[in-house]
């Protein structure tokens, strides 16, 4: 069909020049407002603003990076080389490289850097103001184009902050936020670019920005990789599902961050040019994130492992992944998230463990994994999907996960039985004599709310008084831990490295909060665990690329599979899709050279990557 | 009475129309206390099945049997618009009388009240008792509290009609008839504002039935609860159109049209039983 | 007086209209004008007389082509002849009669106090109403408003007033004003005065007169009111319980009436220095749901006999112009009370 | 002598209009009289129209209140806000029949309903077939029956039904005083005496007093006791209904006796009044004036 | 003269009484909600960043401080309003430092031509219709049309919207279906940018008039049946007066009045009224600000659109009630 007459109207902006990204933020409230180092700020981020006009020392893929430009997924952005630390990771030294301008045509320097570390470090406010206050004793710039970091405490990881998964801490363009009196007032309007990209024109309601790429582009850390290609590229915001199957399939979207998974289905069935990341079922991206089904230990009703690993033996993960993502759920018993290179490092090495794994219900011991659930799983959507389902062994692992437990709901009761509780009727009974009841929080919308629905329901169903609650408000809640159970994800890691520091810090029991208190992030369980505390440890005590990282994370996975602290599930598979209409080359499971999800910045590389389709415009 | 009913469906096909719509939703409704399964499950059936016979309305998406579904969802959705009706209609007709008919200051201090709950927004109201009830706000909190903000409209529009019939004559020779104040105001004006009962009744059961669909798609309800909201919310969560599933949003609505139109029909006939004078406008056809 | 001679314009054959009611449980027939033989001619001024709810209202309204559920027209045909042509407006399609609705019939309803709109004023009432049997514009069609409404002695300053803002005399006249500005051939006047005090009611009656007068139309109207048909009317409809009993010039009916009904409604007129009761007629009004066999009057008649209770009594030519129903006419006498001026039997 | 109702210079206007413009009608000024317990009389106003008879009704049954003076009902001040029970003890004593008939029945409403409230509440009772008796006999006196009315709605009756509705309810508690606002203006000439009459023997056999609203000279003649003639809110006659009948003296009243249609010469189309008459009564409206008392015992207006 | 500026001064206290009591109740609503600001801003923060416990408890506490949200409650009542009497609804919570109110005002202009005219337009078919159907009762075509519209009415406002985007903006895509105006068009006073305003924003005016017809249809026409029996209509009738000025100067003139009350406070009710619309066709305005508000506990916002909200509704019945003396001649201002 013909796209005339629907919007945009790009008469302007040549398709073949142009491309078109939509950014899942909704409406972007303070649109005119460009400086990323104000919280709070209400404007868009990934709106282009962070993807295309910012830029830090390092990224590290969610997936493998562009071949010969990024190593272990570590690219060197405005770094010449990977981080230096002294031997008890005091102090970090940082190599820049030579030859980058902001857009404005001043040059880069390690002055900027130490700008951005020392104006954050003294304004409460700004996004970094914390870690660098808390962590740095002192930046220096030895000479243009080296800083060096005196830490307050050692710290193995202080170059997490520069590096981004999603983000990180953006260097300042220093000559221009020097003269700004108040920086959290200022609206940085037109924005100072250090990226390929200008600002062009935006949509004052803020739901769309137009970026230019700059004439120097040579000169910035990006375009040191590669060209980027297209001349224009417009992010769109707060588009609502249906609106983004229609504007995708009208011409007027080249990438969508997210559709529901029967939107994904059908718009891929009928339209060629679409694709998804895998070139059949189950197409969707899965995220560095592991949802899980998350108990707060705050909570007597959870402080015995044998209930939650008997509340985990009588889930099905068929039906999860049928009533979630209609069978494209890359499932994963332990708790890394089965993306990235993940599989790799952790879920393949594990696999036999996991088979020969034993728990002990009290009466018997059974074997709980089942590592053919990937197969039953492809097998149930084969009928309806056909051919796009995978029959390979290897393809069907890749993409509906290694294996998860096997309902077992005998086990299940053995357990809550030597816990000290009992049947009556059909209801469990907690040792108190109390029905053993509670609700389950999930989320408003998408796939996760789904789990969370057939999780609750599976409980109900085998005798536990489980009702699933709805809230807009779930993370406040979990911050809090105003909740009793929870669907949502503990667990998030820089999926191209194997390094778990990304999440697995901040389990420590020194930051555990008191009941009502406020939970930093990730450990919303509030486990507390001597043995976590250990390993935490160890790891800060080693590189980030020490081989010896990975040996610790099995540590990890095997403690978390005794103590079973929350239910790992599946990855967070975001259904990114890509039109092949107008531009080719997208990212995917073959040539997973970057993460497809438009929000992150990481995913600025694809533009290196695409090509105009001959002909189409 | 029967006599009344009797010519009501011989003489009026609209009232005969409306009375068969209206029944077959309320025994629709009835059905589900009969319902074979829980309707807040899910995967008990074959997701995606078109109606059939095994199915007559389809499964949906969730393997839930839309029929048993429906049911549910139209029992709770019309108890709560019902409800909503009802109690903000007596709200309103009692405000809307009271303030039209005794004026001074009862009218003022009433259409205070009225302006007050006109002109505070509903939106951040709900959502505040959603966010402070969570689990505890029920359909009949909401409805409580819809009930509560769906009256000052139509007490505006009462009153301004009582506030003509105040002055008529036959409101003095009703006084003087000995006829309460309650009395003159039940059986004197009610009749007259019955039309605008009826309509705003079904406006304001929309309206209710609205919010409640807004709210749901938007997530600030109990989805779990079978509602003519969740069920879209669900079907919408699932791009049930867009992936085919036609009859998950074209049979609710189909049934939710049948219910509104079977009422507008049956309030056109009431409207004819209530005035003399318009059954003999019609007569002239 | 030589009414004969002028042309018939209305021709009113065998009219019966009943309310008829079959609805929510309750069913009644009302036999409100049954069975009415009458013609009125051109240039006249017919009055009609009766008791309360006899069917003077009914009857107007077939007249007036007002027939609305649940009044029927069972029998009968109400045949205008007007200029533009003959017309049964019992029959007639609803186009038919508008098109000579207010150009050569018009209506004055009974109760004209809220006959007016309560939100318009009354100049735009009149654009409204007569603009278009008119065929008048702007300052023209103004000009002859003004010009009309003085002659019913009402200030142009009405046309810009609110009905509400007239007094109950100053809407009747114009009401009147607007039956009469289209100069109709016809005019239909339902109780016109009734809510009026003497000396209002005396100057809207002269004006009706003299409009009618002027403009040569004829005129029927309706009152219980005896003395204003004495001055109004140049003949005189009884109707008693749905029946014209008697018809004729309005002298004759004073001063020789032939039906002992309308001796007695001649003879009740209470008249100021009246001390003692007028002889009332005995019994109620009949229920025209259930009327009365034979003579519909023959339970109230003094002169009753007992063909009178069997039979119904025919129309009969008593004079010129002068019809009565009544099996005992030769016997009927003028009652006490009315002191015939000499010649009046002449 | 006790007073029954005393009306002592009260005023009523009115102010109407919109946005701007507002105007101020004086329906009613500086109106007094009074009625005695002991001896019940009809007390007749006659008056042009819109001359504030029924606005004076109104106040008296407590329906508007005066901008001036006051209204007392045995000794007590008519007051419309009084309490319920107070207000229900006035409307025992003192019963309208209103102008318009097909105003004073709701239309969406069968007719029988206000009979029967008036007899429940006034004969407190609830016993349906006393109820029904005493409708039947306050209908059938004005000359309709229970049968006739049951069931039917007001378009359904002429107006003359109506009226004899009205006046029939009002009937129903036997009141010491009834206000008839025009009660007789849609029946023929025989109903009409036949009501008048009930009036009379109200007054006579009841003890009933009547304020009697017309425009029917005639009947006020035959009936009533004093009379009061209103001219654009002021009373300018005021006295023996006879004697002020016979021999008018205000030019009004004079007017208003002059266009008594007669129908001595029935069928001469005689129509004409005595434009000087006519103008000369039309002067007066709107001075103020004096009431006058005269040897006679009538009062008259004159003018300064 | 006099008596009415009386009546208009004491309906002018009465307005201003609305408007304190309708805001401090607000005020009372957004103190009682559990939502943190605070909170929220830190979630979005420490989902796209490494940071380290320590670093968010720190920033937790600058952030509390520049919110002001730890104060008690009178006093944050008194800040409230000692600011709103100089103007200043203070800085949005979501979009910190810029004032909430310029949040607003960047909604409002959308909206309002959104709503005004789609409403405009609705209450002038509904009631047109409304009161044709009242009148010609048996008549087929408006006996039609109201099954039509009341048919419609129904149909979940959602699915409407629905229905209008794939028919036009897929099956055939004649129209835009997103945004207030297209891409290539600057804001101007310019024909371009307002035909590309007017273009855009006819899908959503279509969807919000279909779903808004039935209701004042339906009120319109129950008005109307009683005033159809009215006396000088039937007169009016009787005289052949054309049937359009019957029915539009007799009949619905009559029945207006209390229409256009209603019609002020749905008027003033728009701000908060078109969540939806915006939602399905991404279309700017202060539905969404006031949802986004209420879930980032943006209390600043939330307040400035209930008093801007507030005051429009209030307002729009208090003029309406100072014009009633004009649209009903014989009002009495007593
Ligand atoms: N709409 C109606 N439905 C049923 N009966 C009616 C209706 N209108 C009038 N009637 C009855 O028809 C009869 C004649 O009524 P009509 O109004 O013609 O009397 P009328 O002679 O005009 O009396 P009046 O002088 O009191 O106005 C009465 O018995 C009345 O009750
Ligand atoms: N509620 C009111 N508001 C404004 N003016 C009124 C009101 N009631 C009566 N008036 C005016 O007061 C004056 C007296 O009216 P009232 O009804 O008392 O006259 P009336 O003597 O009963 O006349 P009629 O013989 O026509 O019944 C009239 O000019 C009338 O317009
Ligand atoms: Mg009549
Ligand atoms: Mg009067």
């Amino acid at each position: 069909q013909d796209a005339g007459g629907s919007a945009p109207d790009l008469t302007q902006f040549p398709r073949n020049e142009t491309v078109i990204v939509h950014n899942p933020e909704g409406i972007i409230r303070n649109p005119a407002w460009f400086n990323l180092w104000a919280v709070g700020a209400g404007n868009g981020t990934s709106n282009g603003l962070h993807n295309l006009t910012t830029d830090t020392l390092w990224f590290i893929d969610p997936d493998a990076g562009i071949e010969g430009a990024s190593e272990n997924a570590v690219y060197n952005s405005l770094a010449d080389d990977v981080w230096q630390y002294n031997d008890d990771f005091t102090e970090m030294t940082v190599k820049l490289k030579k030859g980058i301008y902001w857009s404005d045509g001043v040059e880069f320097t390690a002055d900027d850097v130490v700008f951005t570390v020392e104006k954050q470090a003294a304004t409460p406010g700004t996004p970094y103001n914390g870690a660098f206050s808390a962590q740095v004793a002192e930046v220096t710039a030895p000479d243009p184009y080296t800083v060096h970091f005196k830490l307050k405490n050692p710290n193995s990881r202080f170059h997490a902050l520069f590096s981004v998964r999603w983000t990180a801490a953006w260097i300042m363009p220093k000559h221009v936020y020097e003269n700004v009196e108040d920086i959290l007032s200022y609206d940085a309007n037109p924005p100072v670019s250090i990226g390929p990209y200008t600002l062009h024109s935006f949509d004052p309601n803020g739901t769309w920005y137009i970026w230019e790429k700059r004439e120097d582009w040579q000169r910035t850390a990006m375009g040191m990789i590669a060209e980027p290609k297209p001349r224009y590229i417009i992010y769109r915001n707060n588009i609502s599902t249906d609106n983004r199957l229609i504007e995708i399939r009208n011409g007027n979207l080249d990438m969508v961050h997210d559709l529901t998974p029967e939107g994904t289905f059908s718009v891929v069935q009928q339209d060629p040019q679409i694709q998804g990341w895998f070139p059949g079922f189950p197409y969707a991206h899965p995220d560095p994130t592991l949802v899980m089904a998350i108990f707060n230990h705050q909570n007597p009703k959870f402080q015995d492992k044998r209930v939650r690993w008997a509340l985990a033996l009588m889930l099905d993960a068929r039906a999860m992944s049928m009533a979630s993502y209609r069978g494209a759920a890359t499932l994963s018993a332990i708790s890394v998230p089965p993306t990235g290179t993940h599989p790799r490092d952790y879920h393949a090495p594990l696999q036999d463990f996991l088979i020969n794994y034993e728990i002990d219900t009290g009466t018997s011991k059974v074997k709980p994994y089942d590592p053919n659930i990937g197969v039953q799983i492809a097998d149930m959507v084969r009928p309806q999907f056909g051919d796009a389902v995978p029959s390979d062994e290897t393809a069907v692992r890749n993409a509906f996960g290694y294996g998860w437990w096997k309902q077992n709901i005998p086990a299940a009761e053995e357990l809550l039985t030597a816990a000290g509780f009992t049947k009556n009727g059909n209801q469990w009974m907690m040792p108190d004599g109390q029905p053993f009841t509670f609700s389950v929080m999930v989320p408003q919308e998408g796939v996760v709310n789904r789990l969370g629905v057939i999780i609750a329901q599976t409980w109900a169903q085998n005798g536990i008084g489980a009702t699933a609650e709805v809230d807009a408000d779930t993370w406040g809640r979990q911050r809090v831990g105003n909740y009793e159970c929870n669907i949502a994800w503990a667990v998030e890691t820089w999926g191209g490295h194997p390094d778990l520091s990304f999440f697995m810090d901040s389990y420590h029991s020194a930051y555990v909060a008191e009941p009502g208190q406020s939970q930093p992030d990730r450990n919303w369980m509030r486990w507390k665990d001597p043995r976590l505390d250990e390993i935490i440890e160890k790891i800060r005590g080693i590189d980030f690329n020490d081989p010896k990282g990975i040996e610790y994370g099995h540590d990890f996975v095997k403690l978390h599979l005794e103590e079973m602290p929350n239910i790992p599930i599946m990855a967070y598979n975001v259904f990114s899709i890509q039109s092949n209409r107008f531009w080719t080359g997208w990212p995917n499971a073959e040539n997973n050279y970057a993460n497809p999800v438009t929000n992150w910045s990481n995913g600025r590389y694809i533009f290196t990557q695409i090509s105009p389709v001959e002909g189409a415009a | 009475m029967f006599a009344v009913f009797r010519d009501l469906i011989r003489y009026n096909i609209e009232f005969t129309i409306g009375l068969i719509l209206v029944g077959i939703m309320v025994i629709f409704a009835g059905l589900s206390f009969f319902s074979p399964i829980d309707p807040s499950l899910i995967y008990m059936a074959i997701p995606d099945q078109p109606p059939s016979a095994q199915y007559w309305f389809g499964t949906n998406s969730r393997g839930q049997d839309l029929f048993w579904q429906l049911s549910a969802a139209f029992k709770n959705s019309l108890t709560f618009g019902i409800t909503v009706a009802v109690l903000s209609r007596i709200i309103s007709i009692t405000v809307g009388l009271a303030a039209g008919y005794i004026g001074g200051w009862v009218d003022r201090v009433l259409m205070f009240v009225n302006d007050i709950f006109v002109a505070v927004p509903i939106f951040p109201i709900l959502v505040l008792f959603y966010f402070v009830l969570r689990n505890n706000m029920d359909s009949f909190t909401m409805a409580l509290i819809l009930a509560c903000f769906g009256w000052p409209f139509d007490a505006r529009l009462i009153r301004s009609v009582a506030l003509g019939l105040k002055h008529r004559e036959f409101t003095r020779h009703a006084v003087f008839a000995g006829m309460s104040t309650r009395r003159v105001l039940m059986e004197e004006h009610l009749p007259y504002v019955m039309p605008i009962v009826f309509a705003t009744f079904m406006n304001n059961m929309l309206w209710s039935i609205g919010m409640e669909v807004t709210l749901a798609v938007l997530g600030f309800t109990n989805i779990n609860n079978p509602t003519i909201g969740t069920v879209l919310y669900w079907a919408n969560s699932h791009s049930a159109m867009v992936v085919g599933v036609w009859w998950w949003i074209v049979i609710p609505v189909i049934l939710i049209v049948m219910t509104f139109i079977g009422l507008f029909l049956l309030a056109m006939s009431m409207n004819e039983y209530i005035d003399p004078r318009s059954r003999l406008r019609r007569m002239g056809a | 007086m030589t009414l004969e001679k002028n042309p018939e314009i209305l021709k009113v054959e065998g009219l019966k209209a009943y309310y008829q009611m079959n609805y929510f449980g309750v069913s009644r027939e009302v036999r409100a004008v049954d069975d009415i033989t009458v013609t009125m001619r051109k240039n006249e001024v017919y009055g009609i007389a009766g008791e309360s709810s006899s069917g003077k209202t009914s009857f107007i309204k077939v007249l007036a082509a007002a027939i609305r559920p649940p009044l029927r027209v069972v029998e009968g045909t109400v045949k205008y002849s007007f200029s533009s042509g003959p017309i049964d407006v019992a029959h007639a399609s609803p186009a038919e009669i508008e098109a000579v609705r207010w150009k050569h019939l018009s209506y004055i309803m009974q109760g004209s106090m809220s006959v007016l709109n309560p939100v318009r004023r009354i100049g735009r009432t009149f654009q409204d109403f007569a603009q278009r049997p008119l065929g008048l514009k702007g300052a023209a069609f103004e000009e002859r408003v003004i010009k009309h409404l003085a002659r019913l002695n009402l200030p142009p300053d009405v046309l810009r007033a609110y009905p509400h803002e007239l007094s109950g005399g100053m809407r009747q006249r114009v009401t009147i004003g607007l039956a009469t500005v289209c100069h109709p051939e016809f005019i239909i006047a339902d109780e016109p005065t009734t809510a009026l005090d003497v000396v209002v009611q005396k100057e809207v009656l002269s004006l009706i007169r003299d409009i009618q007068k002027e403009m040569g139309a004829s005129v029927v109207f309706v009152t219980h009111d005896m003395s204003v048909h004495a001055n109004v009317a140049d003949r005189v409809g009884i109707i008693y319980a749905g029946r014209l009993v008697e018809e004729g010039p309005t002298r004759q009916m004073f001063f020789a009436p032939k039906h002992p009904y309308t001796a007695h409604l001649v003879a009740s007129l209470p008249r100021i220095g009246d001390t003692q009761q007028r002889p009332a007629l005995e019994g109620r009004p009949p229920n025209l749901a259930d009327p009365p066999q034979g003579c519909r009057f023959h339970p109230r008649c003094p002169l009753a006999v007992d063909k009178c209770r069997k039979e119904v009594p025919p129309m009969e030519v008593v004079g010129p112009d002068h019809r009565t129903a009544c099996w005992r006419w030769k016997d009927v006498e003028p009652l006490v009370n009315v002191a015939a001026p000499a010649g009046a039997m002449a | 002598m006790t007073t029954l109702l005393d009306v002592r210079n009260v005023s009523k206007r009115f102010t109407m209009g919109g946005l701007f413009g507002r105007k101020t009608v004086d329906a009613v000024v500086d109106a007094s009289f009074s009625l005695s317990a002991e001896n019940p009389e009809i007390f007749t106003i006659i008056g042009e129209s819109g001359s504030g008879k029924t606005t004076l009704a109104r106040m008296i049954l407590g329906l508007e209140d005066p901008s001036e003076g006051e209204i007392l009902f045995r000794g007590e001040k008519v007051d419309r806000h009084a309490g319920r029970a107070e207000r229900l003890k006035f409307m025992s004593h003192v019963q309208p029949v209103f102008q318009n008939p097909f105003e004073a029945f709701n239309p969406l409403k069968q007719i029988e309903r206000y009979l029967e409230s008036t007899a429940r509440r006034f004969l407190d009772t609830s016993d349906k077939a006393v109820i029904d008796r005493a409708m039947d006999e306050a209908l059938q006196k004005v000359g309709l029956s229970l049968k006739e009315v049951r069931g039917r709605f007001p378009h359904e009756m002429s107006g003359g039904q109506l009226q004899r509705c009205a006046i029939a309810r009002a009937l129903i508690p036997n009141p010491p005083l009834l206000i008839a606002d025009e009660p007789v203006s849609m029946v023929d000439a025989s109903l009409r005496m036949s009501i008048v009459n009930l009036l009379k023997s109200l007054r006579d056999d009841l003890k009933v007093s009547v304020i009697y609203i017309t425009h029917d000279l005639a009947t006020a003649y035959y009936i009533s006791n004093r009379l009061i003639i209103m001219q654009r809110g002021r009373i300018v006659e005021m006295g023996d209904a006879r004697t002020v009948l016979d021999s008018p003296e205000h030019a009004y009243s004079r007017l208003l006796k002059a266009s008594v249609l007669s129908t001595d010469d029935a069928g001469d189309g005689k129509l004409m009044t005595d434009p000087a008459m006519v103008e000369l009564a039309g002067s007066m409206v709107g001075q103020d004036g004096e009431l006058v008392q005269r040897p006679d015992g009538r009062k008259v207006r004159v003018y300064a | 003269m006099r008596g009415y500026l009386w009546f208009a001064g004491k309906r002018l206290l009465q307005l201003l009484a609305v408007i304190f009591f309708g805001v401090s109740a607000m005020f009372l609503v957004t103190y009682l909600s559990p939502i943190d600001p605070v909170e929220q801003v830190l979630g979005r923060l420490s989902a796209r960043s490494n940071l380290s416990p320590e670093a968010i408890a720190s920033t937790r506490i600058a952030l509390t401080e520049m919110f002001g949200t730890g104060q008690p409650m009178l006093q944050q009542y008194w800040n409230f309003w000692t600011r709103l009497l100089r103007g200043d609804l203070g800085a949005s919570l979501m979009a910190f430092p810029t004032p909430a109110m310029e949040l607003v005002m960047r909604g409002m202009p959308w909206t309002l031509g959104l709503l005004l005219t789609s409403t405009l337009i609705t209450f002038l078919i509904g009631n047109l219709m409304g009161g044709l159907a009242g009148y010609f009762q048996n008549n087929r075509f408006f006996k039609a049309f109201g099954i039509v519209t009341m048919g419609l009415q129904p149909i979940p406002y959602y699915i409407v919207a629905f229905i209008i985007l794939i028919i036009f903006g897929f099956l055939w895509p004649v129209l835009p279906i997103s945004g207030g105006f297209s891409m290539d068009v600057r804001p101007s006073w310019t024909l371009p940018f307002i035909l590309s305003v007017l273009q855009h924003s006819l899908l959503p005016a279509l969807s919000l008039v279909l779903v808004g017809l039935g209701g004042w249809f339906i009120g319109m026409r129950a008005l109307v049946s009683n005033i159809v029996t009215e006396d000088y209509v039937t007169y009016a009738e009787l005289a052949g007066v054309k049937r359009e000025t019957i029915v539009g100067s007799y009949v619905m003139r009559n029945a207006l009045v209390p229409q256009i009350t209603a019609l002020a406070m749905v008027i003033g009710g728009v701000f908060s009224g078109t969540i939806i619309t915006e939602q399905v066709f991404n279309y700017p305005g202060m539905g969404s600000l006031l949802v986004d508000a209420v879930n980032a506990g943006d209390y600043s916002t939330v307040l400035a659109v209930c008093t801007v909200s507030i005051t429009a509704v209030a307002t729009a019945i208090f003029i309406v009630d100072l014009l009633h003396p004009l649209l009903d001649p014989r009002v009495r201002t007593e």
